[in-house]
């Protein structure tokens, strides 16, 4: 074992981990702890682009951004952070122009934007051009433009550091409130060696992503296994809203692979088996570019109700045909090139098969503006901070608009970064890191290890594969009571198979056997919570849609669901909503 | 990548071949008795083969040498480059053709 | 234990900067002498191997022949030296490519060192210095040039 | 309940046994072989010719032995985690569909070479990594910075944009003969790298750049031996960025 001090330890070096780094490791000792090689992180894979009222090729203003922003989120979103948020876009997009971001341009020179889902003029009137991109690999580029900086300033990475635990100086559902709680510290497992690491910090960042394997459809990378709301939860912390989960309109029929919303933003349209354009039905005014969970609700009805494409009818189709190839190269590449390598589809003259594909967790670890992590409604954990994906400050609300993510990893990525630095300069001493602060995890890999030898009968394969199956079955655009408590009761059954799952590698070294058993164990948890949450919740707002309960119910539900981890499983309080400006009303687009 | 190899070897072969070949022709300033006695043995059949060896190098590196220089230079040759492999062929096999046709009859022929 | 690895691990060394752009001009180097080599040779091989018998003509009195037009001297003397810087230069990169050790490196740039130089160096002496008809020679051998001469 | 579809399949495709002839290496040593020793081993999967090679792969891993290691995140092309060599040539295990490589014959996987292994098919990226360092690849201004963005005309953005689309997977240079026999090479990546920044009309440090590539393991080591352009999953045209700054170091402009 081997034993590291650090100010500030962030883990995860996707966009807001690394986006944090930069602030942090100016400012203080810091150190990035990735499961992945940075450029391997998930941000890499957004597309669509990153909103900011630039107002560069029409009118606009960020006050229309919040209420989009608000609206989009069916006024679940705390509104506070959602003026932050879409205030401080600009001078986000601006920073990332100025390390060397190389977005579209317009004629004259400046960044170019344009259409996305949910973002209007003037509160709704009519679509308007907000998201600043880079052709179709907008994340690629501002994951490309971080790492670059990252290395610029020489920040301290360890790649292929799988974080296991986070260590407090005390378990902070024992402590009263108003107590102090604080960081110590986190363990980890070097891949390369299977060394086990303690990191003691004066502040850590959680930067971990999403968690979207849950679910067997999903647009998110295998890695993306809610590791940081695992440990989070493990460690006694609550998961904020984590019954909303985002389906994204067009992923790849049967595969999950993402077509950007940007797609339908360049004039792109959806159609079902007839050959109509049924977004007219459900959303009149900006049809195909209503918010998301509008549109994969639509999609999935027209299928339902047989109107779906293909031998089976199970997909609806995305015509990109009446556009000019040149325009769809020049703005849609690498889209249009995964149609034609998976599906073999040529998109200039055949639509596309899409269904409805996980996406994005709105929920994670509850956070103030500031990034600090909240261990109930109102305290927080000293030195602990989260941001991106994982976290949940709650800028989302029920439904994220499409490319307000790549906006939040970068607003409150840096946030988190100052924040975390600022504390570390303002403490003398970090908490203290137990002796035995490793213990938790020598015990999960130890007991893993010795399955080798033949104790275990379940496979971790077999338990994950049942898990996302149940997932996609039960929890996904459409939910009821019944398909809920299914999913709680094969949860609950696939967390007691998980117990006798055994391994095959025994070695130390690169051993990713053992970890695909550790992620399980969190993509377990997640699913737990995920289901808990969903069926406490009877009413229907963005993301999470309730057949039983189909509109949404302002008297009983206008609050956050915070979820924490007990003995005795998944235990439920909520968390008032803030709301400054903008009474809820009825969402129509 | 093949090219590149085939570059890299009919160069060194060149080289060497040279080496050689300067060494013996300076036999001219010992003794044309010397010079020939050793150039008459490059008149056997195998040295024959040699020889027309020697020139199939000498014409695939060079060919394939303008090969590279237009691709560095132009990027439709860049872009082309596979079709300029072929080019390199062929215009290897028209002037190896005759030239073999007339080389081995001169080595074997015994004229 | 492996850690990580924040500041660049040196992969490789750095040339020293003392030539600045030696690499450079010897890549321009090749590609110069090369197309200029192709017409050398390429006349060259043409003359000595199609023209009249091919290979079988050639003897002491052929290239005596050749060599008493100083047209083909200064030929013959350009493509030896451009054959050898090119072919040399040439060889030079191999050694780059595949001697990794540093003295086997200097070895080898030695010895390509002296062959290319030491050649050079004979055969323009050979040029220069020949002389077609040499007294002491078997006149059957010499070129009919030399009758004259004599 | 849901309108999800168990995987709503384009067309059907009917299953079919495929071999995968594996290059292993364990650093600690299995039963049979020593700690680092390389050896062939063959594993049959059931799979659909639309399968990718990294869905073969995970079926090995899942279902017959766990203890194959590789490297893989986004299975969709863009993160740059699993190249490999797959029939001889480096690829992306998740961009390459089975029915592409003639799955009749036993399907070659190897790790990607001129690195060094560290298990199966992972190497070790280190050495990679650093010269992508080397190069300086980030945006070098001077003076004070605009309030807004920089201009920057849509012709000079297109002029680097191939360049951007790189995803570090390291398929060109470890496809390069030059960096095979000599890993002192940058390697094509790098040059990449560097181009991206050199063509940036706001970039104020291409001389730099363009010092560090003029050395004895920079630019001149390419051979236009076209491997790279041939391996780069992106469809960069790699072989064309280096000639690029080749240009630029001969003629002095840029
Ligand atoms: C296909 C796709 C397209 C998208 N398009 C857009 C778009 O156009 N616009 C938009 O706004 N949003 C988009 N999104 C959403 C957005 O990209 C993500 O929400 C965002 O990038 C998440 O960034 P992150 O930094 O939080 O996490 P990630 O980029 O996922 O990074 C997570 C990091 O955490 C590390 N990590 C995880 N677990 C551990 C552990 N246990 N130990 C150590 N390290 C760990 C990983 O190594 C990684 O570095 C898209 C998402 C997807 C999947
Ligand atoms: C016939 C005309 C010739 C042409 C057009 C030619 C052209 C070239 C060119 C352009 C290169 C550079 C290749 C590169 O940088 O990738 C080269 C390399 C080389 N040439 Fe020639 N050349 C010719 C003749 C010769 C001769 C006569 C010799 C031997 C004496 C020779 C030996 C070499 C060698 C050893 C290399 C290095 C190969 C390598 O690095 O892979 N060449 N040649
Ligand atoms: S240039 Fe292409 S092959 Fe090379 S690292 Fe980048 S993406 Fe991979
Ligand atoms: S393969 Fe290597 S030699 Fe040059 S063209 Fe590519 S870098
Ligand atoms: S897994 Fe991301 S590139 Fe293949």
């Amino acid at each position: 074992m081997t034993h590291h001090e650090y100010d500030v330890v962030i883990v995860g070096a996707g966009g807001a981990g690394m986006r944090a780094a930069l602030e942090s490791s100016q400012r203080a000792r810091t150190a990035v702890l990735t499961k992945l090689y940075p450029t391997r992180s998930h941000t890499g894979a957004a597309q669509g682009g990153m909103a900011a009222a630039l107002a560069n090729v029409e009118d606009d203003n960020a006050e229309w951004h919040v209420f989009d922003t608000v609206k989009g989120g069916d006024y679940l979103v705390d509104q506070d952070a959602a003026e932050i948020l879409c205030h401080e876009a600009i001078d986000a997009v601006l920073d990332l122009e100025k390390m060397g971001l190389p977005f579209n341009r317009t004629p004259d020179g400046k960044v170019d934007q344009r259409r996305f889902g949910g973002h209007t003029r003037n509160h709704g009137e009519a679509a308007v051009r907000r998201a600043c991109y880079s052709a179709d690999r907008t994340g690629h580029m501002i994951l490309q433009t971080l790492y670059q900086q990252c290395i610029k300033q020489e920040v301290e990475f360890f790649n292929e550091y799988y974080v296991l635990d986070l260590i407090l100086d005390q378990d902070p559902q024992a402590a009263a409130p108003g107590e102090e709680v604080a960081v110590a510290g986190v363990v980890a497992l070097e891949l390369s060696t299977g060394q086990i690491h303690t990191f003691r910090a004066k502040s850590v960042i959680f930067a971990t992503g999403g968690a979207g394997k849950v679910f067997k459809t999903t647009s998110n990378a295998h890695t993306l296994t809610g590791d940081g709301m695992g440990i989070a939860l493990n460690a006694g912390l609550p998961l904020e809203d984590m019954e909303f989960f985002q389906f994204h309109p067009t992923g790849l029929a049967g595969l999950g692979i993402l077509l950007s919303e940007a797609a339908r933003g360049e004039g792109g349209i959806l159609r079902n088996s007839e050959g109509e354009r049924f977004m007219e039905r459900y959303a009149p005014t900006i049809k195909d570019l209503a918010p998301r969970d509008m549109v994969a609700r639509a999609m999935a009805n027209e299928v339902r109700e047989g109107r779906g494409a293909g031998p089976h009818k199970d997909y609806v189709l995305l015509d990109l045909t009446h556009l000019e190839p040149a325009h769809i190269d020049e703005k849609l590449p690498d889209i249009t090139e995964f149609a034609r390598t998976y599906l073999g589809v040529e998109p200039y003259t055949e639509p596309v098969p899409v269904y409805p594909t996980a996406h994005y967790a709105m929920g994670g670890i509850p956070t103030t503006v500031r990034g600090e992590v909240l261990r109930n409604n109102t305290d927080i954990v000293k030195g602990l901070y989260a941001a991106g994906e994982c976290a949940c400050v709650s800028v989302h609300g029920a439904n994220r608009l499409g490319t307000n993510s790549l906006l939040d990893i970068n607003v409150f990525g840096r946030r988190a970064g100052i924040a975390a630095a600022e504390h570390a300069a303002t403490v003398d001493e970090a908490a203290v890191l137990p002796d035995d602060a490793a213990a938790r995890v020598e015990g999960i890999v130890t007991r893993l290890l010795a399955t080798v030898s033949g104790s275990g009968t379940e496979r971790v394969a077999d338990v994950r594969k049942a898990l996302q199956e149940t997932m996609d079955r039960n929890v996904q655009v459409f939910r009821d009571a019944t398909s809920l408590e299914e999913a709680q009761r094969v949860v609950a059954e696939l967390k007691e198979r998980y117990k006798d799952v055994a391994i095959h590698d025994r070695g130390r070294r690169f051993n990713t056997d053992l970890l695909e058993a550790i992620e399980l164990g969190f993509l377990l948890e997640i699913s737990e919570v995920v289901v808990a949450g969903a069926l406490a919740r009877q009413e229907s707002r963005g993301g999470h849609y309730r057949e039983d309960f189909p509109t949404r119910d302002d008297e009983k539900f206008m609050h956050h669901t915070m979820a924490y981890a007990t003995e005795d499983g998944v235990r439920l309080d909520t968390k008032p909503v803030v709301v400054t400006k903008y009474q809820p009303m009825e969402r129509k687009y | 990548m093949w090219m590149w190899v085939v570059h890299r070897v009919t160069g060194v072969a060149i080289f060497f071949f040279l080496l050689v070949h300067v060494l013996d022709t300076s036999l001219v300033r010992v003794s044309p008795e010397a010079y020939n006695e050793v150039i008459g043995s490059y008149k056997t059949p195998l040295y024959g083969l040699v020889e027309a060896g020697l020139v199939a190098a000498i014409l695939l590196h060079g060919f394939n040498g303008l090969r590279i220089i237009a691709v560095d230079r132009s990027t439709w040759a860049l872009r082309h480059q596979r079709q300029l492999v072929w080019a390199v062929w062929i215009a290897f096999a028209v002037l190896m053709v005759p030239f073999l046709w007339r080389h081995l009859g001169h080595v074997f022929g015994g004229a | 234990m492996m850690t990580a690895q924040p500041s660049v691990r040196p992969p490789r060394t750095p040339s020293g900067r003392t030539r600045r752009n030696a690499e450079k001009w010897s890549w321009v180097f090749m590609r110069i002498t090369g197309p200029v080599l192709l017409i050398l040779i390429v006349t060259h091989l043409f003359i000595n191997l199609m023209t009249g018998d091919g290979i079988s003509q050639i003897d002491f009195a052929f290239v005596a022949g050749k060599w008493a037009s100083p047209l083909w001297q200064v030929w013959d003397l350009l493509m030896l030296v451009l054959a050898l810087l090119h072919g040399g230069n040439g060889m030079r990169l191999l050694i780059n490519d595949y001697a990794h050790h540093p003295w086997l490196r200097k070895v080898l740039h030695s010895a390509l060192g002296i062959a290319v130089i030491g050649i050079i160096v004979l055969g323009a002496l050979v040029i220069f210095s020949f002389d077609p008809c040499p007294v002491d020679a078997d006149p059957s051998l010499l070129p009919s040039f030399c009758e004259d001469v004599r | 309940m849901t309108a999800t579809a168990e995987s709503p399949a384009v067309g059907e495709v009917k299953a079919m046994q495929v071999t995968l002839r594996i290059l292993r290496t364990n650093p600690e040593g299995t039963d049979d072989h020593a700690p680092g020793e390389s050896y062939w081993q063959e594993f049959q999967v059931e799979a659909h010719a639309t399968d990718r090679v990294l869905d073969a792969l995970h079926k090995i891993k899942w279902e017959q032995d766990g203890s194959l290691a590789f490297r893989r995140s986004c299975a969709h092309g863009v993160c740059g985690s699993d190249a490999m060599r797959i029939n001889a040539r480096n690829r992306l295990a998740c961009k390459t569909l089975l029915k592409d490589l003639n799955p009749a014959k036993p399907i070659i996987v190897e790790p990607i070479k001129g690195l060094p292994v560290e298990k199966d098919l992972i190497v070790d990226m280190e050495p990679f990594f650093a010269s992508y360092r080397e190069i300086m690849p980030f945006l070098v201004t001077t003076g004070n910075a605009p309030t807004r963005e920089r201009l920057q005309s849509p012709e000079d953005r297109q002029r680097f944009d191939d360049t951007t689309k790189c995803i570090l997977c390291a398929a060109c240079t470890t496809s390069c003969p030059v960096f095979w026999t000599d890993g002192q090479y940058f390697g094509p990546q790098a040059i990449v790298g560097a181009h991206r920044f050199i063509f940036d009309s706001r970039d104020e440090g291409q001389w730099d750049r363009l010092e560090i590539l003029n050395d004895k393991a920079g630019v001149w080591k390419c051979r236009t031996a076209f491997n790279c352009t041939e391996a780069c999953p992106r469809g960069i045209e790699v072989t064309k960025a280096i000639s690029e700054v080749k240009k630029v170091l001969t003629t002095g402009e840029i």
